[in-house]
């Protein structure tokens, strides 16, 4: 558990933010010059606030009250940087095991092997980062400050300068970390499915302050505060892994209903959790027949919600769980749908992105 | 050699010995001092900057009669380190020790520009991988800091092998002992015709520090070669 | 009409110069500029063209060299002033006596001995003369610490970190700190000769009037009592 | 137009590409360490190939057999570095203008006011690169380029640093470059919607070698290019708006058919390009009544393209244009699709994202 | 003032002039050398670095000797200047000449250094936005190596304000034409009960050259905040 409260100031920014981050991942979601990095740095000892505290399971990092302040090396953290930051000096592999020379004997240690083939770096070990590219670098970056056996991870941005393959291969290591390690990760994140995907809780910036901030769901689910727009809102339901089907779907069970979805990468009999963006939902007043979706969920209306443009967000309760869903002001006029309405919830399968399923931590 | 006596032979080898020794003892001082220099703020850093310059200012025969008043076995410093058995004066430790203060801001200014020409967040990176600020110089300054050090190396042993002024003051001029190859060359040229004899040891002393030059380009070259796009 | 004259003259004559030089000005308007420096120094640079209009020379043979090279004009070369050697020590000593060399040499003994260079620089080279024609150099050789002019060995014993020495007399007067123990005797090495000389081609009418000046009974008394000595006739 | 053949190789590396850029944005594409970044190089100047010839409208850039190689500075090329390069000693003012200086006097010039105001870095135009922002660095970096007169853009992963409010704000400005300035773009990223909506021809790179190339519209819609994966395969219509409607909807003429959008910020008769996802239609043999999607197109099944997984890959005939529709195997055999059934393609007005809409140049 | 006599004074102003001339004279060229010393590759470049550190290594005594060789008004070079009405030897512009040549070394290399910690990925930058080459060097290199710059001039300067061997052996020591500070001390150091006056203008060296090297600090630290985190 890491606890951050911090104001610090400069000429035209000024940061004021407190929040805590739970085991597992928090994401610090915000726009450009947000102040994300700022935190980050305080919480890494590379600044040093003008007034506040921050402690880490218990042990402070930092109290300007109490005139206390830890230096970098003693905080046991490990900090992907947003540029990089590699040794020029010293080879790929002499990077990646930089952080080991200086970690207690007695620490947990990430192993060097799995992590240069998660990366796939294991071609560059022996080159140094000079030549590398900008994806290149930023893997080993991502790798040294893993090795480094951290007590608590700070990664800002570390996926953005990667391609989607490469993402999709990474984001799985920070699930098992997030679910297996149980040190906190403070991801710094502007992409909104990486931040469904990982995020345990959210903690959104705007201008320096936090604006918002709890988990994870409630967050990504409540369009106002969605700094990156509409279209990042979505459910989140919990689901169980019922089985593999031969066709190469996977059928889930959520509250009753089943949900198929492309194959899913857990065992039968796991929790899952599965996001389902609001603008990928089509509302239905009759039972839908002969439509290639094959989840159609039966419900209610909850609420509806018009906002300023030309949309509407439509929250149904069904047995799998909240739905949100994001519907034109004119559909929702024709299809005559008030609080209360029953009516079926339609999603395409293939719709739900492989990126928006991940494993519940500790199922 | 034919064209040489045996005192001047003697000379040369004084001269590379006095030379590899006050660059060797005073690097690791000037790192330090660059460091400090470059990186601390404390009372009197200003003044310490200028004691630091002092040589380099002051004409070398001033600093070398300063030496003997500090250093010599009646100065208050020299009489200390008699009694620990150390004598510098009228010996080849006290030259070195002449060569070294001399070439000492030279050192410490190389060794400084490549301190404030190395990016912080390199630093700080690996404070946050638990490298403790002696770890981070050894592991990450040093090593980034090596070309300037190279360089502040050779202008130290230059500036030793040719170093007069100072050193005959201090240590004065005795054959074998303390008789560097510019106070050879020093001598010859007092004398009419020594010309010939003085230019043989200064052709001597240009192959010498030209070979120590063509290595250290060597050497940097190798360091610069490893930190940028190997 | 104002003329002036550029004198290169030896730096252990610094003092005697300022005040010849001043009562040369003041008698004739003329302005003198001195250039100090090492002979050595100061002769190679008349050889190579420096615009010295006077040539002193705190030994024979630079001035032998430049009139070899015909850089002075050797009708107005002439001997102005002479020099003694002593030995002197730190701090205030007992006279010794030169002739008695058991004596002297067990206060010698294992102690270290400054002097100029002994190959090049003249108070060097009469120095090693003095003690060897004594037959005390073979005994003080190894304990002899050089210098490259005679001001630093005399610091060196002012200091004490040489406890004896030997230089000009000239150069005894001005520290406190030492004493001199003996005068060597003037046939015990070559003669201690200031030269001067017009450089060539003595043209400029200043110049040769500042050579007679140096000539006057005047210039010989500061001399004296700078510390040089009349030379024997 | 910008024609490239390249050949050049490093220890472990080699690159072999050749391909052309005409007008507007050609996007390279690929994943990290495919060579991307080394192209852009080469093309800048800054690499000299071992072979190979460059040419941009015409004049000779580099050839290699000829012994031609122009400086970079004679290039008149403005290229957005993927790490930034800012000019640390200059004010951000000074590092945008840096390019005017040299620029001809008659080239013509972008206005600073108006960059300024798109990238959002007016306050920032005093201070030095030092204290910035991640995203801040880029969007200067962004700016310095434009506004260097150049008669060709070379931007690398422009936009990865940046979120995607900030995205949203710039892209429409490349589009407009692409569409209005006539300068050849050469532009590298990974994320699929950028591409899909800016380029106008896609160049696939894959271990330094050209796998694919062509206009985007037909690349875009083949899943075994497309390296990062099936998600970013769609189809390309191209309409014509005919209305602006009250309630915030756009409608557009896609062939006859009735195609209803959130508000699109053009002028009623525009052409306008939309992008339709495959993964976000959903097939329907019967016309489906009482659903909240506004669009519903009549077409014919023209080719099932079964893949390895789950997935089902179905083209269709439309009257509005070919539509791209990715279902699961399973919806394929219950709907009973095969070759020229008839059905209807189902397609959520708030399904197609802001960034898949454009305009189409020179209308 | 009372304390110093008029030469004295002289002798001040002097070398101010003299360390003033030859530091801003020698720069552009300081600069030339470092950069092709540390970018270009050109046949003889390592005789080219040696005779750069030359000065270093001779006995100044040599160095003012050969200079004299050369520039002298007999020499091959100071007889052609003589025809275009340039004369050295023995000239205040003769001691700037051996101050600057004596402090080349010193500004050549710590503007090397600083030369090559620039990273070479800024000039690509600006070239790719029009610049060329002398341009590239106006606008980016030269700002960016000003650290350096500053602390060439502070080392040359000062190495100016101490020089004596190599200028009193080329121009010799005349009262108001070629008497520096150092030749003045020395001068006084030889004579009997001369400690007290060589003492006053060593102190008042020493106080130049501090302000000097506080005004470079200054300057430095300015052009450093202006590249860092301003
Ligand atoms: N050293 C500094 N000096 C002055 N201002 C700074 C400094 N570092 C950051 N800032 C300013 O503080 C604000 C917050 O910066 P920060 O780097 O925390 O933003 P961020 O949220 O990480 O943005 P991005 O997503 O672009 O990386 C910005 O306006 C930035 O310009
Ligand atoms: N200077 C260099 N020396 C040696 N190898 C290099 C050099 N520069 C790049 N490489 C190698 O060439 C390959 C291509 O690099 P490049 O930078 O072009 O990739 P990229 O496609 O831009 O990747 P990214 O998306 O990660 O930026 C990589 O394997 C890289 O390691
Ligand atoms: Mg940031
Ligand atoms: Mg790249």
């Amino acid at each position: 558990m890491l606890s951050v409260s911090l104001q610090h100031s400069r000429p035209g920014f000024a940061l004021d933010v407190a929040f805590d981050a739970p085991p597992g991942i928090t994401v610090l979601f915000g726009r450009s010059g947000s102040g994300k990095t700022t935190v980050v740095n305080a919480v890494a000892g590379l600044l040093r606030p003008a007034q506040g505290r921050i402690s880490l399971n218990g042990r402070d990092l930092c109290d300007t009250d109490q005139g206390l302040w830890l230096p970098p090396n003693r905080r046991r953290i490990g900090y992907v940087f947003q540029e990089g930051r590699l040794f020029p000096h010293l080879t790929v592999r002499q990077n990646l095991l930089f952080g080991n020379w200086f970690a207690p004997k007695a620490a947990p240690r990430a192993d060097l092997d799995q992590i240069v083939e998660m990366l796939g770096i294991g071609h560059l070990l022996k080159r140094r980062p000079g030549g590398l590219s900008g994806g290149e670098k930023q893997r080993i970056a991502i790798g040294r400050a893993l090795l480094s056996a951290p007590e608590m991870i700070l990664a800002d941005e570390p996926l953005a300068a990667l391609d989607e393959a490469r993402k999709a291969e990474i984001l799985p290591y920070f699930e098992r970390l997030r679910d297996e390690s149980g040190i906190p990760i403070l991801y710094v994140s502007h992409s909104a499915s990486e931040v469904a995907r990982l995020a345990t809780t959210v903690v959104v910036l705007q201008d320096g302050k936090t604006t918002r901030q709890g988990p994870a769901a409630e967050i990504l689910s409540d369009p106002k505060v969605m700094p990156t727009g509409v279209r990042s809102v979505g459910a989140v339901l919990e689901t169980r892994l019922k089985a593999h089907h031969p066709d190469g779907l996977s059928e889930l069970d959520a509250g009753g209903l089943s949900l198929f979805l492309p194959r899913v990468a857990q065992a039968p009999g796991q929790m899952v959790r599965v996001r389902i963006s609001a603008h990928e939902v089509i509302l239905s007043r009759g039972k839908p027949e002969g439509l290639s979706a094959l989840n159609i969920l039966p419900g209610q209306v909850d609420q509806i919600h018009s906002g300023e443009g030309p949309g509407a967000m439509v929250s149904l309760r069904t047995p799998a769980g909240r739905i949100l869903v994001r519907i034109t002001q004119r559909s929702a006029q024709a299809l005559g749908l008030e609080e209360g309405s029953d009516c079926y919830a339609v999603i395409k399968s293939v719709a739900i992105a492989p990126g928006d399923i991940s494993k519940i931590s500790g199922s | 050699m034919e064209w040489l006596g045996a005192e001047e032979w003697q000379a040369v080898a004084l001269s590379l010995r006095v030379s590899f020794w006050a660059t060797l003892v005073a690097m690791p001082f000037a790192v330090l001092t660059a460091f400090a220099l470059a990186r601390w703020e404390f009372a009197g850093k200003q003044l310490f900057n200028g004691l630091v310059h002092l040589p380099l200012i002051l004409p070398p025969v001033v600093t070398g009669y300063l030496l003997l008043l500090t250093f010599g076995t009646q100065g208050p410093v020299g009489g200390l380190l008699q009694e620990l058995g150390i004598v510098l004066a009228f010996r080849w430790t006290g030259a070195a020790l002449a060569a070294a203060i001399m070439g000492f801001p030279l050192m410490v200014r190389a060794i400084r520009l490549s301190i404030e020409a190395v990016d912080p967040k390199l630093e700080q990176a690996a404070a946050t991988l638990g490298a403790s600020r002696p770890w981070v110089f050894a592991t990450v300054t040093l090593p980034l800091i090596l070309p300037g050090v190279i360089a502040g190396s050779i202008l130290g042993f230059a500036k030793a092998m040719g170093e007069f002024g100072a050193t005959i003051t201090f240590v004065s001029n005795i054959p074998g002992q303390t008789q560097t190859l510019p106070s050879a060359v020093y001598a010859f040229l007092q004398t009419p015709g020594g010309e010939a004899a003085a230019a043989r040891l200064v052709m001597i002393s240009i192959a010498i520090a030209m070979g120590a030059l063509l290595l250290s380009e060597f050497l940097a070259r190798r360091a610069a070669r490893r930190i940028g796009d190997g | 009409r104002a003329g002036q004259v550029i004198v290169f003259a030896p730096a252990s004559m610094t003092n005697a110069i300022a005040r010849i030089r001043a009562e040369f000005e003041a008698a004739t308007g003329h302005q003198v500029l001195v250039s100090f420096a090492g002979s050595s120094v100061l002769a190679r640079q008349i050889e190579l063209g420096a615009p010295a209009d006077v040539f002193l020379s705190a030994n024979p043979a630079w001035m032998d060299y430049l009139e070899e090279k015909g850089r002075i004009v050797g009708e107005t070369r002439f001997d102005l002033v002479g020099n003694q050697l002593v030995l002197i020590g730190h701090g205030k000593q007992p006279p010794a006596d030169l002739t008695s060399k058991d004596n002297l040499l067990e206060r010698l003994s294992g102690r270290r001995f400054a002097m100029a260079l002994t190959e090049a620089v003249p108070a060097g080279i009469y120095a090693k003369a003095a003690l060897s024609s004594m037959n005390l150099w073979e005994s003080v050789q190894p304990d002899v610490v050089q210098t490259d002019n005679v001001r630093a060995a005399l610091a060196l014993v002012a200091t004490g970190e040489a406890p004896f020495g030997v230089v000009y007399a000239t150069d005894a007067r001005a520290s406190s700190a030492v004493s001199v123990v003996a005068r060597f005797p003037a046939d015990s090495h070559p003669q201690i000769v200031y030269p001067a000389a017009a450089v060539a081609p003595a043209d400029n009418p200043a110049a040769l009037g500042f050579l007679d000046h140096l000539k006057t009974l005047s210039v010989q008394s500061i001399l004296m009592e700078e510390g040089f000595s009349r030379l024997p006739d």
